[in-house]
């Protein structure tokens, strides 16, 4: 069992499926004898040739609108998209053709297709290579949307992601790409898609993100057990299709509920958390469900985005606060 | 100064307005495929068949018996010339009103009434199981072709990708990416641009400065060739020119049919707002049926006779396919949901089961 | 003072302005000598010239690219996209660019551009021509997104909008451009953006919406008033920024909300509405948040179009069901 | 058959690899502007400047001082030529490495060293106020080039926009649907195509299968040419061609210069990874600062005591650069709210207090 990075379980995924399935074709800008820009494909080119790991001419919606092809007519499309800041030409492709092949030929032609991007900021990057719009993907009809936050789940939902026979945008969050390594089997096993994962268990409130903001959350989560106040914490893992079962279940138990995430908080996916929340778990809530987000603003460049990405201490400032409410 | 890359754009055109053999051939005579002018024939009844559905289509529409259709009024050649030329296992990617290629393969008439009347099932062609359906996205479809004929030459399969775009499509960026794609690759995959003049109101020459569409396949490296759109026989004879190239693994081409879309853009439309009758009655003398005809008559494997009982024909069947889309129910309320995924996530369950619910309760 | 219809009215508030301002430029396809293909730039042309009114080559983000461009030397661009089902493409320029373009340059460019487009469904139109997918503009930072319901506001805010110095997605309800006139004044004056219309008084639920479903939301509203229930009804009319405040004062009022719209409940606007309602009415709701929206599936062909759509009967029903809850 | 349209691809160089005057010269001479050598030096004085800088820059990245900077090492006489044709009037919408074209027109260092340095002002040039700051997501500048061609021509100033675009770049349909929108509106425009051979990794062979890149502008029927772009003198006699015309009201125009990547792509990037330093070197031999100081000294315009000179002195303008980037503090928290809109939103205005507020907390 080898100890790996989020990024290298990614590549490990990307290997495994290769090895197994002669339909997987991985291809995108950079991604072969480069390696990808974050060497997610490192060495794939040099173990299953050009022809299964191509370079693609520079054009991110031809990259969607082939993939669409490619997966209607026998393959297994896996393509990368360099950073989510150029993934703007793909929501073309996707909404209009992946998201609909099925149900618009009434399931004779389907698009099992993954279309990976690294996302979210606090890397230091130049402009446009920090964005987190996920929200953009997860209202599109037919689509699934899979981030992991731990190199394990980063190798089991991305196995699950490429064997779905329905199109899914994989994003990963590129922060927690290298910051610490588990112990992750390359036996090939998926793990479940369109399922809540219960990071830390809690009894106060039920603390919701996904993605790098994990960590933050998780540190939260410490943080408030030293102040008293016992948090749960899940990572939603799939922004769709949803798991509001799992996560009303935690919220009828803590009472409350506060969600983080990175993108700007104007229609972003904690606000359909949110919003299911106040529907469905209305008698339970003991205090409102708050958002600790990005803000309705641009990602500012890298000298000040600090000050954009939510922060451990945001988050339990937060926390404190609903728990004063109620 | 040196110059450092040369181009030309060649015009092909096999029979005149009239259905007169061009004098000036290659290699002084019609394409194989034309030697035993009775050949022609099936190809010349399906043209009569596409036009005489595209009539009772309209009037269906007019009766509020369709939604919106987009008519093949003039493209028959084109689109039967793409049709005969491709082989069963190739893969179409049309647009939207290529019925002629289609028919061809297998797609049902009630297909295409299903599908301009409002009903998914008019995708689900169970022959050419394998072709996209129509796709009204402009030019994204050339990217599906693309991407097909990438798992052609991935899986080895001796298949070729074709798709049709229009005038107004080779104005979208995803035409000339798919384009440059297929040259950079070497894709087996022929793009047909079907220049018909117009782009709803917006005439070809407000869509670029390019004299020729056909040069478009310059910029991606490929070849590119102009053809008599109305031409049978010029249409199916680079249409296998360029299969071929493509099946023998020497990459992609581009064909530029010049034709004319005698019709209004669709039902929904009214073409005298812009364009001039002078024009469209112009163009009408050039319109492939008649030339076809005109042709196969002067071979003699064509007459009067023949084309009255094609007629009668024809009509029986369209009138059959008529019966078919009309006497075909509507889906359940299921049906919305029961194919957006393979794993339908509980949600979406949810809001199945309570949409039949309150169907059921009415 | 003329009758007009809500296509009218648009068609109205485009020559006023281009008569006042001649910056003005209006552009799309198809939308000179044939006026539109729903008539909204007709007879333009002919008055203001082929160079004020030209048809484009047919390319979605080459108008949205291009207007980015005229708008940053100078020019009021107000392009029109022929249906919503084709503005994908600009997502990448209007979220990498006109969203960004004041920000980025701390002030030095900026875009004050219009896009406009008929949106919904209901009018039996084919595939991809009955969208509704505000929700994507809504979550892209600096960029306004209007939707008017009734030729007055259709004039007022359009006017509004191309005047804003930001951009702005205007977002036309192509099922009631032509359902019914009313009396509009042709007098220049604009309406504010950011801002709601109450359309009905009422003291025990508030009902939210905006664009073609006001047309139910009022009909269910004349319902439950029947039934003995007294709805207000808000047409939220800019999309984003929202007007939370006048929401909320409406909510805290009657306890109660229901919010309605056409596009898939996932990561629709109306989430937002509920998460903010679910943060910041916590204290006053008397019942559960609940959303009348499409499903969250593609919109399906006309001949089941009508079961997708939030149906008066819908509304009222959901309606009774929060006011049983409570 | 018949031969419907035909094109060729020029290429053009006056100064050779080894700063001589090629012999097959367009009326045998030099142009207008380098009548006089003389007049060259101040834009090989930039050139110079603009590689030190360059050098500086990346040394201000390795040591944590600066963001991922791309580099413009090997480019200058493209980037040169095209800013000195231009006049202050004009507009540029460069691409991300084209310093020595912004320079000319007035962008400080410091600019350059603030963007790459996470910090918004250095998009705030206050000359040329109102050129395009750079821009990152590839080709997008392309359209808003052409769009500030339609506002130049619509309102009737003798202006011109100039845009920069890779070899990568000219995949994506933006790229493409710029120029084909450009050509049918005849707009005062001028594509730049520069291409340094790479876009990171992928050569330019794999980008497309047209021999030339020049010839893209087939496709929207105009000019297309091909140049050195290490040539500082065919640079700028291309650029001046082509705004010319533009100006004239003959409409766009598009020129490939062929130049060369000697960095990596950007600090980020280590482009021995995928590329052979034979390449590289060979590259080298044709960089165009060597030759255009060899052309001027051959002139006898410039020799070594002014090289150093010029070195110390550029030195010591790249360091007061620096020292201004360095002392520029970081802005209020409320800047990331305050430049959203002109009239900002109260929900934007909350969400700034807040932030303001939680910032002076600490
Ligand atoms: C991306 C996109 N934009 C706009 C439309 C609306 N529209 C439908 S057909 C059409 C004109 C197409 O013209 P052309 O490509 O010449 O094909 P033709 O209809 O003439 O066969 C337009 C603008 C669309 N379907 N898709
Ligand atoms: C739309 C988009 N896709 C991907 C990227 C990531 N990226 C940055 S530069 C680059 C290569 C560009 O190559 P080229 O156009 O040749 O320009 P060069 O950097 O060589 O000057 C890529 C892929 C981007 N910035 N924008
Ligand atoms: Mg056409
Ligand atoms: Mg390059």
């Amino acid at each position: 069992m080898a100890e790996v990075a989020l990024v290298e379980a990614v590549t490990m995924a990307l290997a495994w499926e290769m090895a197994h399935d002669d339909t997987v074709v991985v291809f995108g800008e950079d991604v072969g004898i480069n390696g990808g820009v974050f060497r997610a494909t490192a060495g794939l080119q040099e173990k299953f040739g050009k022809e299964r790991v191509p370079d693609t001419p520079l054009a991110e919606n031809m990259i969607a609108g082939m993939s669409v092809g490619m997966a209607a007519q026998g393959l297994k499309p896996v393509a990368e998209i360099q950073f989510m800041g150029f993934i703007y030409p793909v929501v073309d492709q996707m909404i209009s053709h992946a998201g609909r092949m099925r149900t618009r030929t009434r399931g004779r032609l389907t698009c099992p297709m993954v279309l990976r991007a690294p996302y979210g900021g606090g890397i230091h990057a130049p402009e446009h290579h920090s964005e987190s719009t996920e929200a953009l993907f997860a209202h599109m009809p037919g689509i699934r949307v899979v981030i992991p936050s731990s190199p394990g789940r980063a190798y089991g939902l991305l196995l699950a992601s490429i064997r779905d026979p329905d199109p899914v945008v994989f994003l990963e969050p590129k922060r927690i790409y290298r910051s610490y390594k588990e112990e992750v089997e390359d036996d090939g096993e998926e793990l479940p898609l369109d399922m809540i994962y219960t990071l830390r268990d809690g009894t106060d409130i039920t603390l919701v993100a996904w993605g790098a903001m994990i960590k933050e959350t998780l540190e939260a989560g410490e943080e408030l057990e030293r102040q008293g106040v016992s948090a749960e914490v899940i990572d939603v893992a799939t922004i769709y299709p949803l798991d509001m079962e799992g996560i009303l279940e935690s919220v009828e138990r803590t009472g409350r509920c506060v969600i983080v995430h990175e993108a700007p908080r104007h229609c972003g996916v904690g606000a359909e958390i949110a919003a299911e929340l106040a529907e469905k778990a209305f008698m339970h809530l003991l205090a409102p469900v708050r958002r600790v987000t990005g803000f309705d603003t641009v990602m500012p460049l890298f000298r000040m985005e600090k000050q954009y990405m939510p922060s451990t201490k945001r988050i339990v400032k937060t926390v404190l606060d609903v728990m004063a409410e109620s | 100064m040196s110059v450092t890359a040369t181009f030309k754009i060649d015009y092909h055109q096999f029979l005149d307005e009239n259905g007169e053999a061009h004098s000036d051939l290659p290699g002084g005579k019609l394409p194989a495929f034309a030697d035993n002018p009775a050949d022609l024939v099936p190809l010349y009844r399906l043209m009569v068949l596409t036009r005489l559905f595209d009539a009772k289509a309209i009037a269906l529409q007019r009766t509020g018996k369709l939604g919106t259709y987009a008519s093949s009024l003039g493209h028959e050649a084109t689109h039967v010339g793409i049709g005969a030329a491709m082989r069963e296992e190739d893969c179409l990617a049309p647009m939207y009103r290529e019925y002629g290629a289609q028919f061809y393969r297998g797609v049902k008439m009630s297909d295409v009434l299903l599908y301009w009347g409002g009903d998914e099932r008019g995708n689900d062609f169970s022959v050419p199981s394998h072709d996209f359906s129509w796709c009204v996205p402009i030019a994204t479809q050339c990217l599906h072709a693309a991407g097909a004929a990438v798992a052609f030459k991935y899986l080895r399969q001796p298949r070729v990708a074709v798709t049709v775009v229009g005038d107004g499509g080779t104005s979208e960026g995803q035409f000339y990416e798919a384009m440059n794609l297929a040259g950079a690759w070497k894709l087996p995959v022929v793009f047909v641009v079907s220049n018909n003049q117009w782009a709803i109101s917006v005439p070809r020459s407000a869509q670029s400065a390019a004299q020729t569409l056909a040069q478009k396949a310059i910029a991606a490296g490929i070849p590119g060739v102009q053809v008599d759109g109305n031409d049978l026989i010029a249409v199916r004879w680079a249409m296998e020119e360029a299969l071929e190239r493509a099946r023998k693994g020497d990459g992609p081409s581009m064909i530029e049919a010049l034709t004319y879309r005698l019709s209004d853009h669709t039902t929904a439309d009214d073409a005298t707002r812009y364009r001039e009758n002078a024009e469209v009655e112009e163009a009408r003398r050039k319109e492939p049926l008649s030339r076809t005809r005109k042709f196969l008559e002067a071979q003699g494997v064509w007459d009067a006779k023949q084309q009255e009982a094609l007629e009668a024909e024809c009509a029986k069947q369209v009138d059959a396919a008529v019966a078919e889309y009309e006497n075909t129910p509507v889906q359940a309320p299921e049906a919305i949901f029961d194919y957006m995924f393979a794993n339908m996530p509980e949600s979406l369950k949810q809001q199945r089961d309570q949409h039949v619910k309150e169907m059921n309760d009415g």
